[in-house]
């Protein structure tokens, strides 16, 4: 996958099928070339990441509770996830007694799609993006309360009351934590002052004091801030420790998916590392200079500049350190009431982000 | 046959009545407010027609305003819904019919 | 007939098909949902429109509009009767009749008039447009759309506030 | 010759005037429970009265400053109209009082001290300067009469300040009731003029009365000269109204001083002198007569007083007649210039009186005085000098005046007069040289209290210095001739054939009057009557065998003058006793007559009534009740569509648009 000019992948599809077909607006053809794009990154890139994740977990969780985990699957275990895979696919789909039938059944799909659909913006490397959307974040956002819609959606049509709470919790975890959510995101996007993902990745090209979380020094002061409430607020709204309260185990069972079974449970199970993945990744891209290296290699005139794979290597590096910090929190921390949850987003995070996103204005007109 | 302000027009026309059906034989109040939100959503779509057969942005601006209004609105009927339903413990629009004559 | 015809027939029967659902359903939870895929079909209709700041705004505005709405949905009648959709519905025939006399009757308007085209339609990216249109000419609107916004929003926490006893 | 207002004369009454409205609402919450902020307005309006008097000097002879503005129309198109006029009757007039107010206000924060009601007494005395002012600046009737009738509201009210006690509040009713009668008189006077000459602007009345509106019915014109004189009979206590100045001492001595001797009394004498071209010459002999007799009888019961404030009141009752007098023989100058001098001198006299009464501690009769020079060397040199320009002295302010007045009598032919004046310049000097004997001079006659008096602070005595100075000769020279002699409003209106006062209405000074003039024996007369009357009135007194209730007149006429001439009991016996019996007669007639009358028709009504209730309940019910359960039926029938449900309503109003829409489209359209 060595591109010539750096152009994201759906263009050019896009133009490509423009040229085969002659007619109708470009606009048209993006789609399409996004859409089809999409299915190839899901099929070669977030599945495998997505197991790989789920293997991960499990050894970490092991080695914190001084055990072994998953270890008899293949060498050190590492066939352990497909296996689980396989036998969720082989397993009865059951429906519960008075379930709104097609609501039950859309749900997992709903959730599916809106997890794996972030990664269309994630801007993997130089040229490596599904499709650089001009409203990237807004994107992003809008997949993380499409998501929440399918868990409100299973939910709901489980009837059963912990179902019920439990995607309740995630209503009024998400509507909330989508505010500092995004006002934190806006800091980077008015430093880049352009909302496409791609944009502002390339706009932290160079060293590592042209990325936003410590560009040019005096930016720090409002982007460490805002790194962090992002962070925090990602946490939230992947529904991750200590946030995990519309699952909460000790709780509600299994939360919003306690009547699932089968595959079904197992599209709720994936998507979650999905999104902890693509949260991380949209972390990296805002605010660790994406596929950019700390030694400004891949700036320009640096040797590694417009290198695909070096800019991959990267950006996954910088995500699964996230990402593996995101595990860390979950094994160490315990819950927050659903008070604190609250108290946190609207009298912390919320303020903080506020103040941050001001003064980057302030900044960026002085 | 290619897509004019008719076909923009008319889907906007259709989407308004549906949410006149809503409005009217809806006895839940969030199901009024779903008929009202589709017929807010049908003049938007006659504003962006307007932008794109007169070439400006100006008319998106406007449904950006019409969007901005709906979210005050919503917000301000849920509440109302809410003090409705701490009254009389549902949200029947028919039960609420102080103003009876 | 073109693929973006093709395009924008599909959003339009989604939106319709999902807004017919959303108003005669009778579970009131159900009729959100679909109200969440009518107005996806519109952002569609945006997007094939040109508008794609529109159609995204549409649909991040409106997904969390529907997620409040659904919660206050489930929240205020709970797997009762009425959430089942038990005489939810009532003269929907009345119904029915004005809102295909309202119909007809834009659409017989709609015929009658003639509408000039003008300018060339482009599917330019917009966001940037329409940023310096809101801080620009639009300045005086946008910011009294923001304290409208905060008005309403004190106004509506005013509304449900619980008495002190 | 007409000249635009300078803009700042408004504020000579603005200025008292929010001084009060301050003290009014914040008064007793304001340091020094706000004195402070009253004499400062009144400050202001005395700075600017002078700045004003010397600005009118200034004119040509003959100009003067006039404004005026549309105040307000009635239907049928009579227009009102308020305005300011300043010549030189308004400016000295203005200077007079912003300067006596002044001090007195000045004398008051000492005299007063400690009161309970001290911010309201100072809020009454700022309105009572700005109802003056109001007065005085007025170039119509009506404005000046509202100006009259609130210095009478003032008046009132000081006057009863004290009113715990039932003789204070008495007072004041006296006062304000008879002064009442007076302004009845005004009243009609006016409104024979305004009926004559459609207009109570006072230049109008004059250009009416010259262009002969009066012409053919002279005696109208007389009896409208005598109705607005009848306002000053009672403003300046004339006789036969002079029945309530004597009793309105029960007032604080400051407002004695300011309104009863100063300001408000002098308003009857401006005011004659303002209107002075409309009088005919028999109502100048009516005045004349009015005045002269005042000035004597009043002269007399000041003889028999032994109140030092009840002496010092009829003699002001006696110097207002004087003044009188002068504007009746013609002279209005000269009655203007008395009135001038005479408000220096007795402000002083009353504010010394005031010195004394405080250093006493509030008593005022004479029997506890004597001696008291000694105690209050200032007060009694102040005093002293203002007697000797009351008695008319040389080289002092009243010797100019009250020469003046009696030398126009004898030269416009009032003999009688002159002789009735000179009787009453003698009388003066003589109470006043009883008065100043009785008091500082001889032996204390109070032993305990003579050894507690003192003399007064100084915010009391420097008032008293500067009014004793303002009374020698020396500031007057030339005054009358530059403020009365010189024509200015009046002097629009040239000689009538109502009007044979030439040298008042013209300008133009007779040739034969000159300062000096007039019968060479005058001058040696009029000083002697004054030094004679001191000499012989202080020479009765120096034996030491008699005091204060000394009678010095045959005793018949010590027993009239004594008892005021029994007009108070006159009028109680006569006006107050025979209203009273006609209220009598007239509650029997009302008891029996007239409740008889309406006791039999009610009687006949109820049996009316019972007839009319039966034919009522038939028909006259049946029907409304009919109507009544018609419209409920159609109403009970209109309510179904008013379900109170919301969604219905919305129904409806989409329904119609339907229609509409449908209906403008297919079938209009």
């Amino acid at each position: 996958m060595i591109l010539a000019e750096v152009v994201p992948l759906s263009a050019k599809l896009a133009v490509l099928m423009a040229d085969f077909v002659g007619a109708s607006p470009i606009w048209i053809f993006h789609a399409i070339g996004s859409l089809i794009v999409a299915v190839g990154v899901l099929a070669l890139v977030v599945t495998p990441v997505g197991l790989g994740g789920v293997y991960l977990e499990r050894k970490l969780a092991g080695r914190m509770q001084n055990r072994s985990g998953p270890n008899r699957v293949g060498p050190y275990g590492l066939l352990q996830t497909l296996a689980d895979g396989v036998k969720l696919l082989a397993k009865e789909d059951i429906a519960q007694e008075g379930a709104d039938l097609p609501l039950f059944r859309m749900a997992p799909y709903i959730v599916f799609l809106a997890a794996f659909a972030g990664f269309v913006v994630l801007p993997f490397a130089p040229g490596v993006i599904a499709a650089d959307l001009d409203v990237g974040i807004f994107y992003f956002l809008a997949l993380i309360g499409l998501e929440t819609i399918g868990i409100v959606m299973a939910g709901w049509s489980s009837n059963n009351k912990w179902s019920l709470l439990g995607s309740m919790r995630e209503v009024a975890q998400v509507v909330s934590y989508e505010l500092p959510l995004g006002i934190s995101a806006m800091v980077p996007v008015i430093a880049a002052g352009t909302m496409s993902v791609y944009g502002i990745t390339e706009a932290q090209s160079g060293h590592i004091f042209n990325w936003f979380l410590l560009k040019d020094g005096y930016w720090a002061i409002v982007m460490i801030p805002s790194f962090l409430v992002f962070y925090v607020s990602s946490l939230a709204a992947a529904k991750r420790a200590p946030f995990d309260l519309p699952e909460a185990e000790s709780e509600l069972v299994a939360g919003f998916h306690t009547e699932y079974s089968g595959m079904r449970f197992g599209m709720f199970f994936l998507p979650e590392y999905a999104v902890m993945l693509s949260l991380s990744g949209i972390t990296t891209a805002l605010f660790l200079g994406g596929w950019h290296d700390p030694f400004g290699m891949s700036g320009e005139g640096g040797t590694f500049h417009n290198v695909w794979w070096w800019g991959l290597i990267w950006f996954f590096l910088k995500a699964t350190i996230l990402f593996l910090s995101q595990i860390l929190l979950r094994w160490t921390l315990p819950r927050l009431r659903v008070d604190q949850v609250m108290y946190l987003c609207y009298k912390v995070l919320l303020p903080i982000s506020m103040v941050c996103l001001v003064v980057a204005a302030a900044m960026r007109l002085i | 046959m290619s897509i004019g302000p008719y076909h923009y027009l008319g889907l906007a026309a259709a989407l308004f009545a549906i949410g006149v059906i809503g409005v009217v034989t809806r006895r839940n109040a969030i199901g009024v407010l779903i008929g009202v939100e589709l017929m807010l959503n049908a003049a938007n779509i006659n504003l962006v027609a307007f932008s794109r057969f007169s070439g400006g942005l100006d008319a998106q601006i406007f449904a950006i305003f019409v969007i901005v209004i709906a979210a005050a609105e919503a917000a301000v009927a849920l509440a109302i819904i809410l003090q409705l339903f701490e009254k009389r413990s549902d949200v029947d629009v028919d039960r609420a019919r102080t103003l009876r004559g | 007939m073109g693929i973006d015809a093709i395009v924008w027939w599909l959003f339009a029967a989604v939106s319709v098909v999902g807004s017919l659902f959303a108003v005669l359903s009778p579970s009131i939870v159900r009729a959100v949902f679909s109200l969440l895929l009518a107005f996806g079909g519109v952002a569609g209709i945006y997007a094939v429109a040109g508008a794609d700041f529109l159609a995204i705004l549409q649909i991040v505005v409106y997904v969390g509009g529907v997620l409040v709405l659904i919660a206050f949905g489930i929240l205020l009648t709970g797997r009762t009767a009425q959430a089942l959709g038990e005489h939810e519905v009532k003269n929907r025939p009345l119904g029915i009749l004005i809102a295909a006399g309202i119909f007809i009757g834009l659409l017989g308007a709609l015929m009658k008039s003639s509408f000039k085209i003008g300018g060339n339609a482009t599917n330019e990216p917009t966001t940037e447009a329409i940023g310096k249109l809101l801080l620009g000419d639009y300045i005086v609107a946008f910011e009294f759309a923001s304290v409208f916004l905060l008005m309403a929003l004190i106004g509506a926490a005013y509304l449900v506030r619980r008495e002190e006893a | 010759m007409q000249v635009d207002l300078p803009s700042y004369v408004p504020w000579i009454i603005f200025a008292p005037a929010i001084a009060a409205l301050i003290q009014h609402f914040r008064g007793e919450k304001l340091p020094r429970k706000g004195d402070l902020v009253v004499i400062g307005g009144i400050l202001v309006s005395a700075f600017l009265s002078f700045r004003l008097m010397f600005e009118w000097a200034a004119l040509e002879p003959g100009q003067y400053f006039e404004q005026t503005w549309s105040w307000f129309t009635l239907a049928g198109g009579h227009t009102f109209t308020m305005g300011i006029v300043v010549d030189g009757l308004t400016a000295s007039l203005l200077c007079v009082v912003t300067l006596v107010a002044t001090l007195v206000f000045c004398f008051s924060t000492a005299y007063m001290k400690g009161d309970e009601y001290y911010h309201r007494f100072f809020f009454w005395l700022s309105f009572f300067a700005v109802s003056m002012l109001i007065l005085t600046l007025a170039d119509n009737l009506l404005m000046l009469f509202m100006g009259w009738e609130l210095v009478g509201l003032c008046s009132y009210k000081l006057i009863g300040f004290w009113s715990k006690e039932i003789p204070n509040a008495e007072a004041a009713k006296k006062a304000f009731i008879t002064t009442r009668v007076g302004d009845v008189g005004m009243l009609i006077g006016m409104l024979i003029l305004y009926a004559t000459c459609d207009s109570l602007s006072i230049k109008a009345i004059f250009e009416g009365v010259q262009a002969g509106k009066f012409a053919g019915s002279e005696t109208a014109l007389t009896w409208a000269g005598i109705g607005i004189f009848f306002g000053a009979v009672g403003k300046s206590a004339q006789f036969p109204l002079q029945i309530w100045l004597p009793d309105a001492m029960a007032g604080p001595t400051p407002v004695s001083a300011l309104i009863h001797a100063a300001t408000m009394v002098a308003a009857g004498v401006y005011l004659t002198a303002r209107m002075f071209p409309i009088f005919t010459p028999d109502a100048l002999g009516f005045i004349a007569w009015t005045g002269g007799i005042t000035a004597l009888l009043a002269a007399l019961v000041a003889f028999t007083q032994t109140d030092i404030k009840k002496v010092l009141a009829y003699s002001t009752v006696s110097q207002l007649g004087y003044m009188i007098m002068g504007v009746g023989v013609g002279a209005p100058w000269a009655g203007m210039f008395h009135l001038t001098t005479h408000a220096m001198f007795k402000a002083c006299l009353f504010l010394g009186s005031g010195s004394v009464i405080h250093a006493m501690h509030h008593a005022q009769d004479l029997k506890d005085m004597g001696g008291l020079a000694k105690k209050m060397p200032i007060t009694f040199a102040t005093f002293s000098i203002a007697t000797l320009a009351l008695a008319g002295a040389p080289f002092f302010s009243g010797f100019l005046s009250k020469d003046a007045i009696l030398i126009e009598a004898w030269e416009n032919g009032h003999g009688a007069l002159f002789f009735i004046g000179l009787g009453a310049a003698f009388g003066t000097a003589f109470y006043m040289g009883r008065l100043v004997y009785l008091c500082f001079l001889g032996k204390p006659r109070n032993q305990e209290k003579y050894d507690h008096a003192h003399e007064s602070p100084w915010v009391m005595t420097v008032p008293l210095i500067i009014l004793a100075a303002l009374s020698l000769s020396v500031f007057y020279d030339g005054f009358a001739d530059k403020f009365y002699r010189t024509p200015a409003y009046a002097a629009e209106f040239p000689i009538t054939e109502t009007n044979t006062h030439a040298y008042w209405t013209t300008g133009q000074r007779p040739d034969d009057f000159h300062e000096g003039h007039g019968p060479s024996w005058f001058h040696t007369v009029a000083m002697l009557m004054g030094v004679i009357g001191l000499g012989v009135g202080g020479a009765i007194f120096m034996s030491g065998k008699r005091n204060e209730k000394t009678r010095l007149l045959p005793s018949g006429l010590h027993d009239l003058a004594a008892g005021k001439y029994y007009m108070d009991e006159l009028y109680l016996d006569g006006f107050v006793a025979s209203a009273n019996r006609l209220a009598d007669g007239c509650t029997w007639v009302d008891d029996n007559i007239v409740d008889g009358l309406v006791n039999t028709s009610g009687k006949g009504g109820l049996v009316l009534g019972v007839v009319s209730a039966d034919a009522d309940q038939l028909v006259v019910d049946g029907a409304v009740n009919l109507t009544a359960a018609a419209t409920q039926g159609a109403g009970a029938v209109a309510s179904t569509a008013q379900s109170g449900r919301v969604r219905n309503y919305l129904a409806a109003a989409l329904g119609v648009t339907a229609v509409a829409v449908v209906l403008l489209v297919f079938v209009i359209g």
